[in-house]
């Protein structure tokens, strides 16, 4: 920790990018909610969340996931986790989300299956 | 007599190689979970567990006492954890207490993980990884103090 | 229940970018030292301190914290340690609390090292290391409570 | 921590070495002053201290140094330190034991100086 960080990109065509350093618990939470939400606000459902440098995450950051993805998708969005460290990927399979979320290792592939292309 | 006092600090602090239980107690501050996960695969180093039990025990135990600082604590931070590992010939245990608002776990209901989408609302998820990882959850509550007792097989 | 108190948390806990203190309470067991080194090395992370203060300051805590368990605590892990950091424009600030044995500082002499070494004994290194590396090292008593406040400027 | 290990090897002429893993506190000061003793009872005298893989020392760390090169020099040997961090030669500088100490990179001459040769 001490380096708990989100960075949001706009990408091409709609697509915004957060990436997260450090750890997802019961105490970052609460930010990357906050990011998620901002984002909502200003329209942007199409989201890409890149998990590289996550350490750790808890329920309550899978959480987070769980909450958003339902209006992203009511709203022509999606949420699409990418590069995910093992065991971060072992939680989402773990609360059985790796059905429900698009995971891949692929930005790219990513980006066209948001903007369906 | 700072000579005197070391000497005996050297005597009783000599690490036991073959005792493996450890002890932190700690303020209920959702802050300070990354020490509490620090302190947890610390133990498990120390005790050469396999790296594929370490993940998983991590975020039982972050689960227990995130739940404890937001629920039986109410996210204040004046409470006290007090977490001990101990590690048998076939089992770790974690035995977390707290002096928080008595929890009764039979109030909670499995988690709806497509009914949560649906209604954009989340929770429940704490609990359900906790009994999905370990072999025994058990709670009691006794003199105004909350045990979770938390025990995972090994199978090595 | 589970959401609205999420709700709740979500607003006290979120992050203040602005407010660098931060607190732990911790048993007081030499065991746990690691983990009080962690604890600042986080915070100073957190306030991206230059990389040189942080091994002093991180030594100089440390020597609090061994002293108040070895010491005022006579090396039993039943007591309670309690730290807190601040840091303002020009300082970062320790205060540390302990509920053991009262402490008169004026009773530590400065070590002579040469002397330590011909007669192979060895203390108060750890309260010299303390006041070489901090701009203030304050100890009170009062109401049953050590209090030990650590002060170190910052010329960045 | 979870890893803090000290290992002895007896190189030639008498001389030995002591490997240090991990950090030396309050906490593990003691095991480490327990492999020097034993080495005194066994006669050792001519130390040499690998600190490449000490992460931090504290006072404690430092006192086990002071409390045993008195010894080892009334015996005709003395205690080296080779490759410390630059974190824990800072704690020998505040204490003013750089000038009591040998502290060097290498090895040869460390091992050179306590033979004598
Ligand atoms: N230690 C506890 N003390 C009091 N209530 C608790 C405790 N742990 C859990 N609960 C209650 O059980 C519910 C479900 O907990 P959990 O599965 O961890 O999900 P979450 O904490 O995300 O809501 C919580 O919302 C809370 O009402
Ligand atoms: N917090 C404390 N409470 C009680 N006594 C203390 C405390 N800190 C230090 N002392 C006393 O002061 C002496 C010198 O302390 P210090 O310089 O840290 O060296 P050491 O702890 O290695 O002896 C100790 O031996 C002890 O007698």
């Amino acid at each position: 920790m001490g380096d708990f960080q989100i960075n949001t990109q706009k990408l091409s065509e709609g697509v915004t990018s957060i990436s997260i350093k450090g750890f997802l618990d019961a105490y970052t939470y609460s930010e990357f909610e906050q990011t998620i939400n901002n984002l909502f606000n200003q329209k942007q459902y199409k989201l890409v969340v890149d998990m590289s440098n996550v350490d750790y995450i808890s329920s309550a950051g899978a959480g987070v996931f769980i909450g958003a993805i339902g209006l992203a998708q009511e709203n022509n969005g999606n949420i699409i986790i990418i590069r995910p460290k093992p065991g971060v990927k072992e939680v989402f399979d773990l609360l059985g989300l790796s059905q429900i979320f698009t995971i891949t290792n692929n930005l790219e592939s990513a980006i066209k299956t948001l903007t369906g292309k | 007599m700072g000579d005197d006092s070391r000497e005996n600090t050297l005597r009783k602090q000599e690490p036991d190689k073959n005792k493996h239980h450890d002890r932190l107690t700690i303020s209920s501050d959702l802050k300070l979970l990354y020490l509490v996960r620090q302190f947890v695969v610390n133990f498990m180093r120390q005790i050469a567990l396999p790296a594929d039990y370490e993940n998983r025990i991590v975020l039982a135990v972050d689960e227990a006492v995130s739940n404890i600082i937001e629920h039986a604590y109410e996210s204040k931070a004046d409470g006290y954890i007090d977490i001990q590992i101990t590690r048998d010939k076939k089992q770790i245990s974690f035995s977390i207490t707290d002096w928080g608002k008595p929890f009764n776990p039979n109030k909670v209901k499995k988690p709806d993980i497509a009914k949560s989408i649906k209604s954009g609302t989340k929770g429940g998820l704490g609990i359900f990884l906790m009994k999905q990882i370990m072999d025994e959850v058990k709670y009691t509550f006794k003199s105004g103090q909350n045990h979770l007792y938390l025990v995972k097989y090994l199978t090595l």
